[in-house]
């Protein structure tokens, strides 16, 4: 065990998984020579050279659709975006090619493959650089959906995502990246993919969360253990398939929630969590769902306008209090 | 050189050069110098067969449609077969295809047999996609046959990305995309051609202008419908060929594949013909965005008479063997027919089957 | 009034908004000299001529931004796109130029815009052709999203969406396209965007639903009636901004609900209207609220598999029965 | 001719070209021929202005950028200013302009005042976009400055888009549209060049070649770096212009703007420039992807310095009215700057503004 950044936990995941197969390779804008735009295959060109870690030209649409391509005849790319934001353009490969090629098929080509960059808003990028991508493709049938929280997750969950032959959706965090973490450097750890993990116990209220929201999760529980209240954190981990399970457990335990996210409110990702709370533990809540997330607006520029957009501490620990009715 | 509007006019034109260029002198470049007579007319009866089995499935198909056996799209393939006859003939078991919807003709011609795609049309449990995909989604893997897809243009990048993995394990087989001319309007063909030259990919793409993009004649979508100009924006090689002469394509296909598989470097081909048909089951074949003047003049320059009618100058192949070739093919439609009528509905559990695998590696 | 198709609703109100303003105009594949791919547009090309009615070659994106440059300077472009299928491609310039174009320039560019066209599947048009993007959309702010389920609706809606000073994606159904009911004929009768509409009153149990499930929802309620289970209709016609109000005072009455669309699950429009419900009518919920939608899988091709996969009224009885503790 | 990576090389064989041809002969065709010598130097002294007011400007955003007070990405455009400065000198007001996320330049050229512009750098509600924007997106409706845009290649389309408004109000203004030579490669680049020149829509379509995108060099990403060859792809006009010289640069644009305005057609414009600094304000100038001597190399070709030569030569700018001017163009800058700092963060509530407006037509 080392305490490394979630940068460094990718970037190993990403070294072990290429030793291990020869068949994966990593492709995308600025991957190679200049050592990725947040540096996570930092050294990797060096290591394993120009067919194995490839740039390209600025055409997501187009080398997502190699990605594919190359993924139908056996190969196991991993697809970097340089941001979520910019694969927006490349949602054809992704839903119509990816997620249905195995099904539009009859069962014969599987996509074995990773897409993966940072997902969501970072620090004054404005409204076409600040979007969470989650719930759009949590919707989507035939893709898995990853999002983790921390350096640990980050590598167990990227080396699951490289070795399932299904087409996995890897949502970072810019904002994550140079957060550190203890790491095992077993190169056989895996996390497992569908599995919520419990990031704190509590009894008093529960948090359902995921990706770089996690953090926020765990500022909040450590605030609110001061006055006494003990939230209990569902890290869900992945989006799709969702862990109705582990959820379910934690509400049966605190009977209190609120979902904590990144993205916008509508038909997103806590939409799911509450409508799946609501219907499979109906008789043990106390109080409604409430949920934390992204202002319905546009990401704004204006510092403080950004900061009041932003789901944040003291927002989730008013939710809280609203749920235990302390507010 | 512009196919504009003026059908009648491009078809003259071809005209006139055929009957400058007998077909018999025609000799392709990639036919092995010493192939005798025998083995050229061997191989004119096997490009025939291909182009009748074509022809004569997709005519069960509309049959099968108007009987609503067949549902949803469906885009004939009829007046283009010499495309795919004369591709799939210059091409190794282990090279491998991609296209569009309009996939009937490719699918067939690479091998893919009658009975599974017609059990695909009808939505069978033995259809070549299990009965999921339907007539646009054919798909067969063990002829590296990849499909059959439904975005316009969606599929070129993908083509793209099998040149990479063969570039990647240094293999030397080849892919080979089609799609129609209206395509090429599209960003996905853009960025696809571009990475292909970029990278020296083991590609061939291949447009399959039949002049009509739906009801748009190509003439109203595409700024320039010169191929060559577009190949020369990414370097590439381009070239034009007149599709209805199947020769002329496996000639072109015969270098362009060997190009790729030699020096792995892709080609951009347009293939110049016309659909005999409506853009879909949907559509009428004439009298809305194209006369059926212009049909007919068009429809007289049938690939398989083409064909026929030079192995018929030859005296390689009598009436009698033509029909019985023909006949041949239209019984092997009707086993399809029958194959795929007998076939079962895919069992309700599968619609939970196949949207993903258990498997990791 | 008249009784006329969907189909004609929605030329009617083109027809008559070309006519009134002269910025409107309508451009997309297959629109002019065709009369549009499913005929919506007939006539229009002779009546208005290639300047108001334009067609396009296939670039999705290329016109998408066509149209959002024509509407920062003032024009008012109906973009159509042959199906929503094929928009996936342009979402790029509906998500990240639209919609948020007036919020990055301050209020500056505003977007007097519409989007439309043909959304979910028909017959046997298997995966690629058979998406709802309703839930995706809905998730935006700085779009308006309209899903019309009658001709009424259809034309009252168009209308109002054309004179939206706003962005408005315009769902239509292409199996709505055929089907009849009386519309006015009035030029100036508008619906107006953001307001539910209750297809049909009673006491029992709720159906909120959407688009061409409004038709589902009727049949539902008229064999439910056989058996004196009185089913009101909540058609929520506008997704963004849905209509809380109308939502909770109908659960108010009736305390259960089936929330009933065409596409997927997860994070879908349905996992929306149930966190509203849990959160506005919390007290109210004889039952926990049941969706019926899409099955988890891309669309198959085969008949029987199709008709398996999609929302139906059986399906939707079924989950009225079991919300009604009947089952 | 393609740039390739052997910027050295290209940058001598530009200032071959200029010994040959010195500037105070270039006479743009755009320019009424009864200019006089003295309009002429009244002209050169503006774009003069109008690039050291950039350049000082910049040079303030990067010293405001490592205090903090501008955030998120921050592109300078220094080097690259007479491409602004030169297209700006021929267009009218009522023309229109749309531009990528490297947008200080044409924005300040194009007159959004440096007062608003740094005060939305700042991410203040005096700014140019009410504090929302920031720096990859300023909008100046008045000035028919249509931003600002961040997705590559994203805002093409959008000109086209202006370029059919005009066309369709039987208007004779033009739009301009700047973009990276990376943004070529990119779909949507391909559907807007093909649709503008099918339409024949008045727009200048401008790359602002400066030889790479983020830290890949054009010779990495496009397979054909000849500009001339894309735009025949699209029977486009396509040009090369050496874009450190305002005057070519002014002479290029008048002669595709009057284009657009007299016949309503469009025109593809390679630039070809270099950026002086880091990609954004988090890339080295240099180290990385380009080496010192490259970079050095290039900045010998300071746009700025040439024109300022040029006028030295002409004797129609002393030492002292060159430093005066430059001294009014850096107290505007500080002017703005205090502008900037003094304005207000934007209200809490604006967070919910501007998201839909109330009104219908
Ligand atoms: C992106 C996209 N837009 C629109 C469509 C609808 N569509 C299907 S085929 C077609 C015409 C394509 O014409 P062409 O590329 O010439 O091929 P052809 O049908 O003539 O073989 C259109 C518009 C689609 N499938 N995908
Ligand atoms: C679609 C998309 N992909 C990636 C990016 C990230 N990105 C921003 S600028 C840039 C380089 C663009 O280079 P170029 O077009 O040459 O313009 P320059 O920055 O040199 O002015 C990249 C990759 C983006 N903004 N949009
Ligand atoms: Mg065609
Ligand atoms: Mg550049």
């Amino acid at each position: 065990m080392a305490v490394i950044t979630y940068r460094e936990a990718l970037t190993q995941a990403l070294r072990e998984e290429l030793t291990r197969d020869e068949n994966v390779f990593l492709m995308g804008e600025e991957v190679a020579q200049y050592n990725g735009a947040y540096k996570v295959s930092k050294g990797l060109l060096d290591e394993f050279g120009p067919m194995r870690i490839v740039d390209t030209p600025i055409t997501e649409l187009g080398f997502a659709g190699v990605g594919v391509g190359s993924a139908m005849v056996g190969l196991r790319p991993i697809i970097e975006f340089m941001t979520w934001n910019f694969a927006l353009l490349a949602l054809d490969q992704v839903v119509n090619a990816a997620a249905k090629m195995l099904y539009m098929s009859g069962g014969q080509f599987n996509m074995p493959m990773v897409f993966r960059g940072p997902n969501g808003s970072a620090l004054q990028l404005s409204a076409q650089h600040s979007q969470a991508w989650e719930s759009w493709l949590a919707h989507i049938p035939g893709l898995k959906v990853v999002t983790p929280g921390t350096p640990a997750d980050a590598k167990g969950l990227l080396k699951s995502a490289i070795r399932d032959d299904n087409p996995v959706v890897f949502l970072e965090g810019e904002m994550l990246y140079n957060t550190k973490g203890e790491v095992s450097d077993d190169a056989d750890l895996l996390v497992p993919i569908g599995k919520a993990d419990i990031k704190r116990e509590g009894s008093d209220c529960t948090i359902v969360t995921h990706g770089k929201m996690v953090l926020i999760a765990l500022q909040v529980a450590e605030a609110l253990a001061k006055e006494n209240i003990a939230v209990e954190i569902v890290d869900l981990r992945t989006i799709r398939p969702m862990d109705v399970e582990a959820i379910a457990t934690s509400v049966q335990k605190t009977n209190r929630v609120v979902v904590l996210e990144e993205g916008w409110e509508m038909c997103g990702v806590g939409a799911q969590v509450a409508d799946f709370i609501q219907r499979e533990c109906f008789d043990d809540l106390d109080a409604p769902v409430i949920r934390v997330h992204q202002a319905d607006t546009p990401m704004p520029y204006a510092k403080n306008l950004e900061r009041a957009a932003k789901p944040d501490v003291p927002k989730a620990i008013a939710a809280i209090k609203k749920v235990m009715y302390l507010a | 050189m512009g196919t504009g509007t003026g059908g009648g006019r491009l078809t003259d034109t071809i005209e006139r050069e055929q009957t400058r260029k007998p077909k018999q002198e025609m000799q392709t470049t990639n036919e092995p110098a010493e192939a005798t007579a025998a083995e050229q007319a061997t191989l004119r009866k096997e490009l025939l067969r291909s182009m009748l089995l074509q022809r004569r499935f997709e005519e069960r198909c509309a049959e099968a449609y108007a009987l609503g056996k067949i549902g949803g799209f469906c885009h004939l393939y009829i007046g283009q077969e010499a495309i795919s006859a004369g591709t799939m003939s210059v091409l190794r078991p282990d090279d491998y295809v991609v296209t569009s919807y309009r996939d009937h003709g490719q699918a067939i011609a690479r091998g893919v047999t009658p009975r599974s795609v017609m059990s695909e049309l009808f939505g069978r449990v033995d259809g070549c996609s299990g009965g999921k995909g339907g007539s646009m989604h054919l798909f067969d893997k063990k002829l590296g046959f990849l499909g059959g897809h439904g975005i316009v243009g969606g599929h070129i990048p993908l083509a793209g990305g099998v040149g990479w993995a063969i570039k990647y394990r240094k293999g030397d087989q080849v892919c080979v995309c089609f799609f129609g001319e209206a395509a090429v309007n599209i960003g996905a063909f853009h960025e696809a051609l571009n990475i292909a030259s970029l990278w020296s990919l083991p590609c061939v793409f291949v447009i399959e202008n039949n002049r009509y993009g739906m009801g748009t004649a190509i003439s109203r979508s595409t700024a320039n419908e010169d191929v060559k100009a577009r190949a020369a924006a990414y370097r590439m090689l381009g070239e034009s060929v007149d599709a209805q002469d199947v020769f002329a394509v496996r000639d072109a296909m015969g270098r362009a594949v060997a190009l790729a598989r030699k020096d792995s470097k892709p080609t951009l081909i347009e293939m110049r013909t016309y659909r005999f048909m409506g853009h879909s089951m949907s559509d009428a074949a004439s009298g809305t965005y194209r006369s059926r003047e212009e049909l007919e003049e068009n429809m007289k320059r049938d690939p398989i008479v083409i064909l026929h009618d030079i192995m018929r100058a030859n005296n390689e192949l009598s009436d009698g063997e033509f029909s019985k070739l023909d006949e041949e093919q239209k019984a092997i439609c009707q086993d399809a027919w029958d194959f795929a009528d007998a076939s079962a509905e895919p069992p309700l559990e599968n619609l939970f089957t196949n949207v993903l695998v258990e498997s990791t590696s």
